[in-house]
């Protein structure tokens, strides 16, 4: 399996959540959105951000866990999560860069994404609705991953002074 | 055991002793009424039953429904229900609109929340997995639309981030709220969301507003309610979506085109008060407003790949810095047409201000224009305004919508409806009523939507205002009390958007409701029971009415006054509505759904579709 | 009409590459003559690219206009056909489209508007296989939308810009 | 019989008599210098030859040649290739930028122009269909280079339409033009186009202003020429795009990610002056330039599908209306981390100000860089600049640049590039000129490109600027003398970009030939044309003058500083090896054919019909 990463066009995201629902009905078997790896946040409407696992190329929120629950899938780059090991202490998602691991609500487990194993399911409803807000890309890990780990809060700051100029800057305090 | 789709449990708040309650609705409850609309009727009479008459909408003990429907969330297309007794037609309206509140309140573990009593000082219900509570809104009251939506996410994240902090990032919540025109009872103001959606019809923005009730806000982390047939639900959701995306005009224009289309085509847009309905104006046309202001082309709602939405934004000149909706096609031309304007950035100042104040943008233009039309008539002057209003000038209409919100001059006149402000204004100026409801576009005191029915070339026709129990609202039409039950009504009480209803074969849909619900459902039953159920328990409230309004049937089961003047311009130039069609299809609507020839349910129908209850109530009418 | 069938637009998405006029020109000339393609792309500023096509208006205004019936429309898609032996050259039809599209050959001076390929228009091949989908095929019928898509694309690049540029995008084209 | 690719003629623009006349190039000529830098190389060496070292770059009598190449338009990514006696090396620079100017030249029928003389006032040459001729250009001199572009694309299109009124709409032409770098003869101001394109290196900016000429301007309606082989050209022309659209992250980012990625991992990116290579601000990280400024995300140029460009729009702040280029990776260095600054707007100004005085992105803020590092060492003082020059004040660099562009103060001897400032500099203040040239980063005059060769770690590595004849430019570096001559040389004599080059040399030679008709190889360009054109470039190099000549071996070297250890990074410590300098520069001497000192040998310049070059270069031999 080549390294494969997600790349995310965030002014195509219509806010639609498909992912989300393609992912908690792959992972968790129905819809649930809040316990799909991949979050849509969206601190003001009309500013969507997907927000999900960048694979950084230093894997900080694995050198984090204190009980080595998380480790890497050496083919697609993505973080796995041993479910049983994990006491979800929270500390990977102190160590993201950008908050992207969360406890699942319904075990507090560290909740990351593991790239559908190679397949991602948001990927997929995502081109099939025309959006490609998510694309996949067959690139070897690098540096730059760990940039697109940001809050997505900041993202969403940036994105309105891109949609609407000056006004955008009052949007998302 | 709790049926598929529901979370089981609904909030029940009473906001004058603070006080919170959980309830349930048995499965024959839900299965008669499903949800939103339909449950909140049942729920509406439950609570008040025979004092109906009596109960004024704006009083502490009118209760406010915000239910969602088992197909909420799950189905494509996402929705809010809110109902309860209309200050405007004095019946009920199962009011909708798009918003992630309505999924986050199912996470949340509750199908909906009914509000009685009024708070004391301004609140909001916050709406969590631990349960509700309410909030001190004080900071919030008083300011528009988008300030609120921005104070609350900030406010709302915050105070989950510090409850519970090391479970990652907490989501923005979903939230329905009012602005100033539901602060100040306008009585046809909206309930609010996503800064451009509105609960447009019903006025129960002033209803929130009368109950010092600023916002309704959920969060939730639990998945979407299990299901009856979860396989079964996956696959029908998977066609579902591949039947919407393959609709590319309606995902690509939205409505946004229709605002050139209705009237160049169907000769069915409102202009000036709708003394025309037909305009060519090539300026009003989709790539006027495509190219210039949308700055984002596809905007969809939680689970829906239509996307019809697209977001406008003005970046130059006097409004600079608006945003709203595209604006779609019922705000294109009431907040445009209908006032003489055919400048796309003015249409978009104006939806985008709508939605500032909260009014609803249908209702409160339609009033706007009214005004406006009465002074051209020459009843109103120039002093009642406080300045010389004209067609066409955008900043006469601002001024008209500010002061109708915050209820100045003649504004406060015009805050309480067309049909009610044409009264009051008959009152003050000495003439008869009819001379000023002659101008009144309204059915049922329910300003109508931007669809005529002279030329008969749109998808509003005869009978389509004038036999429904929800008035002018012109997404919830009448055709013949048998095919239009499975329509409006359906999507209204299972709560889920009618765009993505429409174009998918109904019975998809059935079976998709019956794989969620577990219910026995299907179109027919729903067409000759469950549906009529509602509408006929909605008409009985309707003619019930009270307490300082009561609709005469026959008599006001008709279109406005003007739907009976031909058209004066454009390919359908002469046309009106056919009388004779009205009073014929009407007499067969009532007929279907077996009420009397005055539009009265009888005793057997009461019986049949299990209303028992209201035969004492009804009896009256007779 | 066999198969309904428009080619949608989307200005924003154009990257400005050119590989439709290259790709129409080399189907309808056999070799590279961008200001032979019956799609040209508009770039009044550097950044507003505006392809500028035909956009079979529903009442044909070119068609009427052409005083030598040199024009028809091709039963099949829609398409206008010139008649090239027919064609005077009198301009009619360009001043007759509300969106000035057709234009005279450089080679012949013969009137040109787009065919759609018979159906299967190269631009879109080469702008879809790009990735950009500027231009789409979408399966719709005649719609009254459609003559407002013609129009003069400097207009077109003077919203562009103001979209994109906001207060500066006024000062981008004169 | 125009050999295939060509149109066959070009046009002689005598600017002082104010003749144009058209010429033809034999075949020979053409399959022995191809097209851009070959033939304007050519050009130079026919009509200057001997009298190279006393001829003034910026007097009258020097040539300035706009060429595209055969491969122009027909390979991905056209571009054209500007060429003359360089103001900044004395040498001979092929100076490329992307531009529809090259798109249009040729579909008016002509390959390339050749301007001679000096206009006694402003004016542009307009090339159409019908021929070319000098147009006043007194009202464009002096405006900035969006204004100039904007002024020309309303007047051009307006002359068009009324000489041909009823063909339908004229497209805007294709231009280049100076800013007022160029018209005040800033050494190394760029010839712009598209507002953000630049031929930067070589300071063909200032052989324009020194000729009046503000810009040239094409538009013609012709076919594209006529190739050799149609077929073959349009399978490979498929195959070529398909290679271009496989490089997912060029394609997503272009350059834009590497004024992170360069400083990050490579530890080769200029930090105030190159007094460091690493960095590891997130800041300048992709998203941050991609999140808020980037609004059309996939911007190409003519028949190209990499499409590295993005449109950068600063729509807030300070610099609001700011416009440019992504900015690709050598201005994100050079006039961002360069400058000590890390801020993406204001990078993004600093780049779009470089564009629109007409500065060359890479050279003037190198010597910008360069004056800050003077000041920083108490050399230069405030009361010599007029203000304080720090690192990251991004208004103080912005004064800076005006000064340079009207030559005010100490911008009058900055503009004369950083070596000619250094002499005057140590010559006004009484220090020795090394005890300046220490800080100086240039090889031949030429200020290096964003890419450094201490750290070993990028493309360039030890001799490539040393060796190079076309000095510090980035674009044009060399390895081994036989390898290299099929990159740069060829794709600035073919004229097309590098960035679309195939991977498979195969494949560009194969479309060369198809073209053509040329029986050119990988191997046959590697062995002869790439050498004759880069010898017959070494010899003017070598005659140099008048105001400065370099030493053969002296200056066959890297700037001092690129010996002093990197101070910081993972790479700490780590020099440029001064030894494998020497050692591959001798062995790529003796692969061209020249003597140990890089003068060219006799028999080398007989094998390459070159004989009549020889006896110039007795006086370099000892």
């Amino acid at each position: 399996m080549s390294s494969i990463w997600i790349v995310r066009d965030y002014e195509n995201c219509s806010g639609c959540r498909r992912c989300e629902l393609a992912c908690s009905m792959h992972h968790e078997g129905w819809m649930w959105p809040e316990a799909s790896r991949i979050r849509v946040f969206m601190p003001f409407p009309g500013v969507e951000v997907p927000h999900l696992c960048a694979q950084c190329d230093d894997y900080p929120c694995v050198e984090s866990c204190p009980v080595e629950a998380l480790s890497v899938d050496g083919g697609t780059t993505a973080v796995i999560v041993d479910e049983e090991t994990c006491i979800g202490c929270g500390a990977c998602a102190k160590a993201c860069p950008g908050t992207v691991p969360y406890l699942h609500p319904r075990d507090r487990k560290a909740t990351i994404c593991d790239l559908c194993g190679g397949d991602p399911e948001c990927v997929k409803v995502c081109r099939e609705a025309g959006y490609n807000a998510l694309r996949l890309v067959h690139e070897g890990m690098s540096g730059h991953r760990k940039l697109f780990a940001r809050n997505p809060v900041d993202v969403a700051k940036d994105l309105a002074v891109k949609f609407f100029g000056e006004k955008g800057e009052e949007l998302i305090v | 055991m709790t049926p598929g789709g529901y979370a089981g449990k609904w909030l029940d708040v009473d906001l004058s002793k603070d006080k919170i309650r959980e309830v349930e609705y048995g499965d024959k409850v839900l299965e008669q009424y499903l949800g939103g609309r339909g449950l909140a009727a049942k729920v509406l009479w439950d609570k008040v039953g025979d004092k109906y008459p009596e109960l004024d909408p704006l009083d502490p003990k009118s209760p406010l429904m915000v239910y969602t429907g088992p197909m909420t969330g799950i189905y494509p297309g996402s929705r809010i229900c809110v109902s309860g007794k209309s200050p405007v037609s004095m019946g009920t309206v199962g009011s909708t609109a798009a918003t992630e509140f309505a999924n986050e309140i199912k996470e949340a573990g509750y199908d909906g929340v009914t509000f009685t009593g009024k708070a004391d000082r301004p609140v909001y219900l916050l709406v969590t997995d631990d349960g509700a509570e309410l909030m001190d809104a004080g900071h919030l009251w008083g300011l528009d639309g988008e300030k609120t939506l921005i104070k609350l996410n900030k406010e709302v994240t915050a105070e989950l981030t510090k409850r519970k902090p090391n479970v990652g990032l907490w989501k923005d919540p979903g939230m329905v709220y009012i602005g100033p025109a539901g602060e100040n009872m306008v009585r046809n103001a909206a309930v609010m969301a996503k800064i451009c959606h509105a609960c447009g019809y019903g006025g129960y923005g002033a209803l929130m507003g009368s109950k010092n009730l600023k916002a309704v806000v959920a969060k939730g982390r639990g998945p979407l309610p299990k299901v009856d047939a979860p396989e079964a639900a996956k696959l029908l959701w998977r066609r579902t979506h591949q039947i919407l995306i393959g609709r590319t005009a309606m995902r690509r224009q939205g409505t946004g085109y229709a605002g050139y289309s209705v009237g160049a085509v169907t000769s069915s847009e409102p202009i000036r008060n709708w003394q025309e309905e037909w305009h060519d104006e090539k300026s009003y046309g989709g790539p006027m407003f495509e190219h210039r202001y949308w700055v984002k082309k596809k905007w969809a709602d939680f689970n829906c790949t239509t996307n019809c939405m697209k977001i406008s934004c003005i970046k130059t000149g006097k409004w600079k810095g608006d945003i709203t909706d595209m604006p779609d096609y019922e705000l294109q031309a009431y907040c445009g047409t209908n006032f003489g304007i055919y400048d796309p950035e003015a249409n978009i100042h104006l939806s985008a201000l709508a939605d500032q104040l909260g009014h609803s943008g249908i209702n409160g233009p339609n009033t706007a224009g009214f005004a406006v039309e009465l002074h051209q008539r020459d009843i109103l002057k120039d002093s009642d305004f406080g300045f010389k209003p004209k067609w066409g000038d955008p900043d006469t209409f601002d001024r008209i919508m500010r002061m109708m919100a915050n209820r100045e001059k003649i504004g406060d006149v015009l805050a309480e409806g067309t049909y009610r402000a044409a009264l009051k204004i008959a009152e003050m100026k000495g003439l008869k009523p009819d001379e000023l409801l002659k101008y009144a576009v309204h059915v049922k005191g329910i300003e109508i939507g931007a669809h005529g029915t002279r030329s008969d070339a749109d998808y509003t026709h005869d009978i389509s205002y004038a036999a429904n129990v929800q008035g002018g609202d012109h997404t919830s039409t009448s055709v013949d009390g048998y095919n239009d039950m499975s329509g409006a009504v359906f999507t209204d009480s299972a709560v889920f958007c009618n765009f993505t209803y429409y174009g998918v074969p109904q019975s998809l849909v059935f079976d998709f409701a019956k794989a969620i619900t577990g219910f026995d459902i299907n179109l027919h039953k729903w067409r000759s029971e469950t549906g009529p159920r509602i509408v006929t328990l909605q008409r009985a409230l309707l003619m019930l009415g009270g307490p300082d309004l009561k609709w005469t049937p026959v008599k006001d089961d008709d279109n406005p006054p003007r739907f009976y003047e031909p058209l004066p311009s454009g390919p359908y130039k002469g046309k009106t509505t056919d009388r004779k069609l009205v009073d014929e299809k009407l007499k067969a609507y009532n007929e279907t759904l077996g009420w009397d020839e005055r539009g009265i349910p009888t005793k057997e129908t009461l019986k049949k579709l299990d209303l028992g209850f209201l035969e004492k109530s009804v009896s009256k009418l007779r | 009409m066999v198969k309904p069938l428009w080619i949608a637009r989307d200005p924003s998405a154009c990257s400005g590459c050119r590989r439709c006029e290259l790709a129409c020109s080399m189907h309808h000339e056999g070799w590279m003559w961008p200001e032979a393609s019956r799609i040209r792309v508009f770039m009044p500023f550097p950044g507003l690219e505006v392809p500028h096509l035909c956009s079979q208006c529903q009442d044909y205004p070119c068609v009427e206009a052409c005083p030598v019936e040199a024009l028809s429309t091709d039963p099949d898609y829609g398409a206008v056909i010139v008649d090239r032996e027919k064609c005077t050259s009198c301009g009619a039809c360009i001043r007759a489209c509300p969106g000035t599209v057709p234009y005279l050959h450089p080679g012949d001076d013969k009137a040109t508007i787009c065919d759609l390929c018979g159906g299967e228009p190269e631009c879109v091949e080469v702008c879809t296989e790009a990735g950009y989908n500027a231009l789409t095929i979408v399966n719709e019928g005649p719609s009254v939308h459609r003559k407002l898509y013609s129009r003069n694309p400097v207009d077109t690049a003077r919203d562009l810009a103001v979209n994109m540029f906001g207060e500066k995008g006024e000062e981008v084209i004169e | 019989m125009t050999p295939g690719g060509y149109a066959g003629k070009w046009l002689d623009v005598d600017l002082s008599k104010e003749e144009i006349e058209e010429f033809s190039f034999p075949d020979e000529t053409l399959e022995q210098y191809f097209g851009g830098r070959g033939v304007a190389t050519k050009i130079l060496w026919d009509r200057v030859g001997r009298r190279w070292s006393d001829l003034d770059a910026l007097a009258p009598e020097n040539p300035l040649i706009f060429a595209t190449g055969p491969m122009t338009c027909y390979y991905p990514g056209a571009r054209i290739c500007v060429s003359g006696k360089s103001p900044v090396s004395n040498g001979v620079v092929g100076s490329t930028a992307a531009t529809e100017f090259a798109v249009d030249i040729r579909t008016a029928g002509y390959d390339g122009v050749v301007f001679t003389g000096k206009a006694e006032k402003p004016v542009y040459l307009l090339v159409t269909d019908e021929g070319a001729e000098l147009v006043d250009a007194s009202h464009l001199w002096g405006l900035n280079g969006e204004k100039t572009l904007i002024k020309l694309n309303k007047e051009v299109r307006e002359t068009l339409k009324k000489r041909k009124p009823d063909v339908g709409l004229w497209k805007e032409p294709g231009t280049m033009y100076i800013g007022p770098a160029g018209e005040n003869m800033v050494r190394h101001a760029a010839v712009m186009a598209k507002i953000c394109h630049a031929a930067g290196y070589g300071g063909y900016g200032s052989v324009m202003g020194s000729k009046n000429l503000k810009a040239v301007v094409a538009k013609g309606r012709g076919r594209l020429p006529a190739v050799n082989a149609p077929e073959s050209v349009y399978l490979l022309w498929r195959k070529a795009h398909r290679d271009c659209m496989t490089n997912t992250t060029f394609r997503r980012w272009g350059t834009g990610h590497l004024g992170y990625g360069c400083g990050a991992d490579t530890s080769s990116e200029p930090v105030r002056n190159w007094q460091e290579e690493w960095h590891d601000e997130k800041t300048m990280g992709v998203p941050h330039y991609m999140d808020r400024y980037w609004v059309k995300v996939k911007w190409s140029d003519f028949n190209c599908t990499t499409n590295c460009m993005k449109v950068s729009c600063i729509k807030a702040g300070r610099w609001k209306g700011d416009i440019t280029d992504v900015p690709d990776y050598e201005l994100q260095a050079y006039c961002g981390t360069n400058l000590g600054i890390f801020d993406p707007g204001d990078n993004i100004h600093i780049s779009t100000l470089m564009d629109k005085l007409g500065h060359s992105g890479i050279n003037c803020p190198n010597t910008m860089g360069y004056a800050a590092e003077l000041y920083q060492r108490g050399i230069l003082t405030e009361n010599d600049i007029g203000f304080k020059l720090e690192w990251g004040d991004t208004e103080a660099f912005d004064r800076l640049a005006h000064m340079m562009a009207y030559r005010e103060g100490i911008g009058d001897v900055l503009a004369e590039g950083t070596y000619r400032a250094a002499l005057k500099i140590a010559h006004m203040k009484g220090l020795k000129p090394d005890e300046l040239l220490k800080y100086a980063v240039h090889v031949k005059g030429i200020e290096i490109g964003a890419h450094g060769t201490r750290s070993d770690k990028d493309y360039t590595q030890d001799m490539c600027y040393a060796a190079s004849v076309q000095g510090g430019d980035h674009t044009s570096t060399v390895t081994d003398g036989y390898s290299d001559m099929s990159g740069a040389v060829f794709q600035d004599s073919a004229v097309f970009c590098m960035f679309t080059a195939s991977p498979s040399q195969e494949l560009i030679f194969d479309f060369a030939k198809a073209v053509t008709g040329f029986p050119i190889t990988v191997d046959s360009w590697r062995r002869v044309n790439g050498p004759r054109i880069v010898t017959l470039q070494k010899a003017l190099l070598l005659m140099g003058g008048p105001d400065v000549t370099w030493e053969p071996v002296k200056d066959d070297d890297n700037p001092p500083r690129f010996y002093e250890p990197l101070p910081t990074g993972p790479y700490k410590g780590m020099v440029t090896d001064r030894e494998r300098v020497d050692i591959r520069t001798q062995a790529y001497f003796e692969t061209l054919g020249w003597d140990e000192r890089g003068i060219p040998k006799k028999e080398t310049l007989d094998r390459l019909g070159l004989s009549d070059v020889d006896p110039l270069m007795e006086k370099f031999r000892q």
